[in-house]
């Protein structure tokens, strides 16, 4: 009860410097220094319609190679502690209630589609909304999918691990060929920016948010297979 | 030059392609790993080449071939080299260290290292404050994962602990992000910084808190820091190297540097406090610890602390800004690192487990090396760099942050240097037999981890040398002393003979090669060190075998004692100052029993030395090269404080009265050579700093009160005090301590007459004090060998089986008691003529009483160890050894030649001394003719003193030869006790308990009142540190709490700013 | 969307928000919590819709309340007996 | 509205805040940690809010030339996305860390799991 008070005193305070916040706080009404420069450049500089996606992959994508490497990260360092000991073997049989026919083939109906939409996203990522992290998520939804219908499927953890690890090696790589054929690292323009709004345009994003796709989906795929084939303890 | 940005590609294209390595191509990923750290480490390396030697200018990196603020951007200057550099190189050597562990985990932990190490690159790399973020998100979640590869359950917990915490932080972090963006319109450091500090008011700066305090806490400051503790506990000893050294002591530190230039100076104070307050506390709380992890954990919160103080003065450091941050830095990190793979060696947590270490001396070193970087000892850099500090602090008159960083390196010092005692001196833990399947061994000398942690060692000396080169001082390692001193290190595998010939050797030649330099004063002080040493060295003979760790602790301590003498400036006088004392420090922690007496010398020593330190910058005022002259010019308001920082600095090597507890354990408990080089040569280290300082000052007058009278006072007490005392021992190398305490109160006594003749009389002892006390403790200590005991009790009539000892010990009294004709008796004639030339009655007296209780005890070591009866188990005994007896018969000697003609040196000495006391001079100076000197008192001439005392002498002991001619031998009987048991064995002697009336009388006196403070001190502050370290309750949700009312409370301080 | 609804319209998606946060830091059983935790980040979602980001909205519907609510789940299901205070 | 979003946003971060500081059960802990995250992210895209603009997308509605005046800022919202994937590694970890220390001790409760301490 006392530990509550507590609590409740101190959010009170952080909460007070939350209502400063709220008060200085006066909306912009034109864009500051940055956007502006963004809004005016990224057409002609980068040739990505999706500013955003030309932010995160282009102008920050120091930050988005950082961003891929903590899933990396999670995804290795989940496989480290729940491979270390007990998986108790895959011969374990678990006891779980077999999903419904409808379920499964309606799965294998649905699994290359929702693989098609992620792999949609990603390209498209510099068009429209979306992009490597959500096309990403999606391919990993067939997988949670499959999972779902067939708990006892066995993934492939090798080629997750191979296709993670390529498409994280390639983001590198064309990074730095950025450097050399281009402006700096993570440059897109070691190809042609193309004809603004069409899908081979902005230089290497398109093949950088497919790289990040594939990587993403890779690792959230890992990230699930791994939680699930632990054990009920 | 190769592009800065391939230190991160190589770390992150290594890491993904780990993940394609087959998951038992272990080797393969092992050697990809190393490898790439080595081309990480290669590239930090060369862009160092570039600033540091080819003069190279700070580069941008930009990346996205857009400009900053659009794109983010990266800086290599010198700083980000260097501590690139300590971050790789940290990485690397872990990942050494860890190899078995890494292979065990395979790849993909592998990749994890990689990755650490590579954000924390970006860390320091970086100038984005939302590329900050990921890089700190990325180090985080790797920390986490490497926390698994620990052997410790307990990792577990920790790391989730961290990670609540670090969802804390985040939430901070992306708020503070966000509207300093709002604000500035932009996410780069250097562009925010660049902007009207007006916008950055209001929420501006509530924004630029809530970023400052979020990466604050990756520096893990007190008191939100719980969780770094447990991680430091329970990590892997490799990781939390990496975790002391690169995290938090490195990249985060840099981070707090760098969001610092956006909000400026009014923010400094902020951190300074914070930092201060974890240095401090984080010091204080180590005290309590049990655990060395853990102990090494508080340490390294300290430390960071102090980097952070160091940080937030960064307003006044200017150019020395990178020298002192870097010293104390590069000091932290590579000491911490070292000491986190010493851990690893050692199968046990205990602090008292590191005795396991003992029999490696190149560990010892080790260790030794690290602790006395983090205590921030010469040469290391931390040393060069505290002292930079100081003397800049003192001159901007910050005053209290001041003492809070030496108060908090000398609790640190004091735990260190404990834990220091624990490895020379505890037990060494036993392996259970049947414990050994399941416990790793108590040390395991594992050849690949041995050569990380030497390369440790080797690059804090390969650093002690490089800050030597770049302070504005000299190098210390271009003074010979210290060159000779440290060559002995290299010696230690050679014999006893050849070292003790090589070192005498050396030091007679170092005075003969600097006579022409000194002046009388220094070349009285130089013989007695230099000279004296090698008589009493000539006792060490003695020892057979190699006797590690005997001669570069004596060389260093005789090398600070040459260089002291020698020293013309503040910096070298301090630098010898610490010398003579670590190196002392070391020879009385060898005494059998020493480890407590050793621990209070050292702390006692360090925390005078630090009084001198402060004393030195008041005085210096920013002055670089200080001359010791100019004390002579420090203006009125401070010179006074100058003056009681040095007196009471010297005072504590002196041992005056209150700062004395230290003494007798020390000199009682340390060898027989050892002894009488600490008692008879380091003592008068601080003699020579109180006449420096006399000489220079005069008196100095405090809120009226005459700060000499003062120390007159003191000095007469100590003389008093230190006799008393002295009556009451039973232990007879403990009397000689305590009679030194009493002999230096003298001596003190003399210089704070502040004339001519109560300096000569001074001098008198401090040559007098050297003959007669090294004599004693030699020939007790010989006596000591010979019967295995130091108690009186134990002892008796040993006359005829120790004759010669006997001699020395006679004629020793005769001289300490100042009876004629020896040279006592000069010292005293001296002594009341100045007595009497001044105008000082009441502390007079005590002075006089003391010479009386003086004899009272001197009498006892011939009446209670020579005569009486002989005890049955020393029937067998032999005269002590011959090398042993050599240096006594030499002191004989000399006190002969000394009583005849005293002149031989003083007189020049007196000379010299004139002119510094011109007034009293005129009034009562002394008249050298022949061998007589005159006074206004009378005239003492020793020749006929000599001649009329043997006359008295020889005519008394015929007598008593004609009295006795009929007395007859007496048998020893046993004594009955007449319904009495004897339940103690001591009480069956005479002579035990022989003072008990005065005891009766004067017991008071001796109340141990000091000491009683002192260790109710020690109490208190342990009692404290236990108290307060509860506070860390190891619920990881409590952390979080304490976290967020850091941050909430912080910020109603900054208010008040 | 009309100019008039849209604060009505937020205040609503706020208070249904705060409403399902209140949920899952409350109430009783964890899977409750858990599915209100996804809540509050679907309605986010759709704020952010409203706030002209369709990126963030993709995002948060996909990552913060789909994949972090199933991962939720799986531990769940591994951890019975846990669940209890 | 931005008002009405951003003291949502706060007030969020205050209760997942509070939850996770006074609940015991670690997977609570967790949850209330991923109620303050979102809340974290509506503040973001709430700074980075303009009355009347659209999406940063270049259209046939929005060209080029017009777009400074017509789009909200961009970089918040990147910031988001990136704020978000970095919010779903940490919470995967802590539901790792959960697990195995459930697996350790069979239990959830966070005041537990305080070994290391003092």
């Amino acid at each position: 009860m006392i530990k509550r008070v507590i609590v409740l005193l101190f959010l009170l305070g952080l909460g007070l410097l939350f209502i400063a916040f709220m008060q200085g706080y006066t909306p912009d009404s034109e864009l500051n220094l940055t956007g502006r420069y963004y809004a005016e450049h990224t057409a002609q500089d980068i040739g990505a319609t999706n500013i955003v996606t030309a932010i995160i992959v282009t102008y920050r994508g120091l930050d988005t190679i950082g961003e891929v490497t903590v899933l990396f990260l999670t995804a290795a360092i989940v496989g480290m502690l729940l491979s270390r000991g007990n998986r108790k073997g895959k011969s374990l049989q678990r006891e779980l209630p077999q999903s419904g026919e409808l379920l499964t083939t309606g799965s294998y109906l649905l699994v290359p589609l929702i693989l098609l939409l992620g792999a949609y996203v990603f390209i498209n990522g510099h068009l429209t909304p979306g992009g490597g992290f959500q096309g990403g998520a999606i391919v990993a939804s067939a997988i949670l999918l499959m999972l779902l219908t067939d708990p006892l499927r066995h993934f492939s953890h090798q080629l997750i691990a191979i296709v993670e690890s390529i498409s994280g090696l390639l983001f590198v790589i064309i990074g730095v060929l950025g450097l050399f054929y281009a402006g700096g690292f993570l440059d897109n323009r070691i190809l042609p920016t193309g004809e603004l709004g069409s899908l081979f345009s902005a230089g290497a994003i398109p093949v950088i948010y497919s790289l990040i796709g594939l990587k993403v989906g890779a690792e959230f795929s890992s990230m699930l297979v791994n939680l699930s084939e632990t054990e009920d303890s | 030059m190769v592009n800065v940005i391939f230190i991160i590609v190589i770390g992150l294209g290594a890491a993904f392609l780990l993940g394609l390595l087959r998951e038992n191509w272990r080797n393969a990923a092992y050697a990809l790993t190393i490898g790439s750290l080595v081309s990480m480490a290669w590239i930090a390396a060369r862009w160092l080449l570039f600033f540091a030697v080819e003069g190279g200018t700070t580069v941008e990196v930009f990346t996205a071939g857009t400009e900053p603020p659009f794109a983010i951007n990266l800086r290599m200057g010198i700083a980000e080299a260097v501590l690139l550099l300590v971050v790789i190189f940290s990485g690397l050597l872990s990942a050494v260290y860890m190899s078995k562990s890494l292979f065990r985990l395979g790849g993909r932990a592998m990749s994890v290292l990689l990755v650490f190490i590579m954000a924390l690159c970006g860390i320091i790399l970086t100038r984005d404050i939302f590329n900050l973020f990921v890089f700190f998100e990325l180090a985080v979640i790797a920390t986490a994962g490497l926390l698994l590869i620990s052997e410790n359950k307990q990792a577990l917990s920790a790391g989730f602990k961290y990670l609540i915490i670090s969802q804390l932080v985040s939430v901070f972090l992306l708020i503070g992000i966000i509207f300093t963006y709002h604000v500035s319109g932009s996410l780069n450091i250097d562009t925010i910084a660049g902007v009207s500090l007006d916008t950055m008011k209001g929420i501006g700066s509530l924004a630029f808190f809530f970023m400052l305090i979020a990466v604050l806490t990756e520096a893990k400051p007190f008191p939100a820091n719980g969780w770094a503790l447990d991680i430091y506990e329970s990590a892997h000893p490799a990781f939390s190297a990496m975790f002391s050294a690169a995290m938090a002591g490195s990249a985060a530190v840099y981070a707090v540097d760098k969001l610092l230039l956006i909000g400026g100076q009014q923010w400094l104070p902020v951190v300074t406090a914070i930092g201060l307050l974890s240095f401090v506390a984080a010091n204080l709380l180590a005290l309590a610890q049990t655990n060395d992890r853990r102990t090494l954990g508080y340490s390294s919160v300290g430390q960071v602390g102090l980097i952070l103080a160091v940080i937030g003065q960064r307003d006044i450091l200017g150019d020395n800004y990178l020298f002192i941050a870097g010293g104390i830095l590069l000091s932290h990190a590579v000491a911490k690192a070292g000491l986190y793979w010493i851990s690893g060696l050692i199968g046990q947590r205990n602090l008292t487990d590191w005795a396991v270490l003992r029999r490696h001396p190149m560990l010892i070193l080790s260790f030794v090396s690290f602790i006395a970087m983090l205590s921030g000892l010469p040469p290391f850099p931390s040393f060069y760099a505290k002292w930079d500090l100081v003397m800049i602090l003192a001159t901007e008159n910050r005053l209290w942050i001041l003492a809070f960083i030496l108060l908090g390196s000398l609790l640190e010092a004091s735990y260190l240097f404990r834990w220091f005692g624990y490895i020379l001196k505890r037990e060494t833990p036993r392996q259970e037999k049947n414990e050994v399947e399941n416990k790793s061994p108590l040390l395991s000398l594992v050849p690949h981890k041995l050569l990380v942690i030497f390369s440790a060692l080797a690059t804090s000396w390969g650093l002690a040398y490089l800050w030597g080169e770049l302070s504005a001082y000299d190098n210390l390692f271009y003074a010979l002393p210290l060159l000779f001193a440290l060559s002995f290190l290299l010696l230690e595998w050679v014999s006893v003979w050849i070292k003790n010939t090589l070192a005498i050797a050396g030091m007679v030649a170092y005075f003969v090669i600097s006579y022409p330099l000194y002046d009388p004063l220094q070349i009285i002080f130089a013989a007695i060190f230099l000279l004296g040493g090698a008589v009493i060295l000539l006792a060490s003979y003695h020892v057979h075998g190699r006797r590690i760790g005997f001669y570069p602790s004596a060389m260093l301590m005789f090398a600070g004692l040459a260089m002291l003498v020698v020293a013309e400036d503040s910096f070298h006088f301090f630098a010898a100052w610490e010398f003579l004392t670590i190196g002392s420090y070391f020879m009385i922690l060898r005494g059998k029993n020493s480890e407590p007496h050793a621990l209070s010398y050292i702390i006692f020593s360090l925390g005078g030395a630090f009084l001198i330190l402060t004393g030195f910058a008041l005085a210096a005022q920013g002055v670089v090269l200080f001359n010791l002259g100019s004390l002579a010019h420090v203006a009125a308001p401070i010179a006074p404080w100058v003056f009681l920082l040095l007196a009471i600095g010297f005072m504590t090597k002196t041992a005056a009265i209150g700062l004395h507890i230290w003494l007798p354990g020390a000199h009682a408990e340390a060898e027989t050579d050892v002894s009488p080089m600490v008692s008879g040569i380091l003592l008068k280290a601080g003699l020579f700093g109180l006449m420096v300082l006399l000489m220079n000052m005069g008196k100095q007058q405090l809120y009226g009160i005459e700060l000499t009278y003062v120390m007159l006072w003191i000095g007469a007490l100590t003389a008093f005090l230190g006799n008393l005392m002295a009556v009451f021992q039973e232990d007879a190398k403990r009397l000689l301590a305590y009679s030194s305490i009493g002999q230096m109160g003298y001596a003190l006594f003399g210089l704070a007459l502040m004339n001519q003749l109560g300096w000569l009389m001074a001098l008198m002892f401090v040559i007098n004090h050297y003959i007669y006390k090294s004599m004693l403790f030699l020939s007790v200590g010989g006596v000591a060998k010979r019967t295995g005991t130091r108690d009186m009790y134990k002892m008796g009539g040993l006359i005829a089986m120790m004759p010669l000892s006997f001699i020395a010990v006679l004629i020793g009294i005769i001289a300490v008691s100042g009876v004629p004709p020896l040279s006592g008796f000069g010292g005293r004639w001296i002594f009341y003529n100045a007595i009497l030339s001044s105008e000082y009655r009441l502390p007079m007296m005590l002075i006089f009483i003391s010479g009386p209780i003086a004899f009272l005890y001197l009498f006892r070591l011939i009446h209670t160890i020579f005569l009486g009866q002989l005890k049955d188990d020393h029937r067998q005994i032999k005269e002590a050894p011959f090398w042993i007896m050599l240096p006594q018969m030499i002191y004989v000697a000399a006190l002969m030649v000394f009583a005849v003609v005293p002149g031989l040196l003083l007189r020049h000495v007196d000379a010299y001394l004139s002119p510094f006391f011109a007034e009293s001079a005129a009034r009562g100076g002394l008249n050298w003719q022949g061998l007589t000197i005159t006074s206004d008192y009378g005239y003492w001439s020793p020749i006929p003193i000599m001649v009329i005392i043997a006359i008295i002498f020889a005519l008394l002991f015929a007598w008593l030869v004609f009295v006795n001619r009929k007395a007859q031998k007496v048998k020893q009987f046993n004594i009955v006790y007449s319904a009495e048991r004897p339940f103690r064995p001591e009480t069956t002697h005479f002579a035990w308990n022989f003072f008990a009336p005065y005891r009766k009388a004067m017991g008071f006196l001796i109340q141990p009142f000091v000491t009683r403070f002192w260790e109710t001190l020690t109490e208190l502050l342990h009692t404290i540190a236990d108290l307060f370290r509860r506070f860390y309750t190891g619920n990881g949700q409590t952390y979080a709490i304490q976290l967020l009312a850091f941050v909430v409370v912080v910020y109603l301080f900054r208010v008040e700013f | 969307m009309n100019e008039m609804l849209m604060p009505a319209v937020t205040l609503l998606f706020a208070v249904a928000m705060i409403g399902a946060a209140f949920v899952a830091i409350q109430v009783k059983q964890i899977s409750i919590a858990m599915l209100a935790a996804g809540l509050v980040s679907l309605l986010a979602s759709v704020l952010f819709l409203f706030f002209a980001a369709p990126d963030v909205a993709m995002t948060e519907a996909a990552i913060g309340s789909g994949l972090t609510t199933f991962l939720f789940f799986f531990v769940l299901g591994r951890v019975r007996g846990g669940q209890r205070d | 509205m931005v008002q009405i979003a951003m003291a949502t946003g706060f007030i969020l971060i205050l209760m997942g805040l509070y939850g996770a500081l006074t609940n015991h059960n670690i997977l609570r802990i967790i949850v209330s940690f991923s109620v303050a995250n979102t809340g974290v992210n509506i503040i973001l895209v709430a700074v980075g809010y303009m009355h009347g603009r659209t999406a940063p997308i270049l259209n046939e509605a929005v060209p080029v030339a017009e777009a400074a005046a017509r789009i909200i800022d961009p970089v918040p919202q990147a910031l988001v996305l990136t704020a978000i994937v970095i919010g779903l590694g940490i919470t995967t970890l802590m539901l790792a860390f959960a697990y195995k220390l459930y697996e350790r001790k069979g239990t959830l409760d966070i005041s537990k799991f305080s070994e290391l301490k003092w």
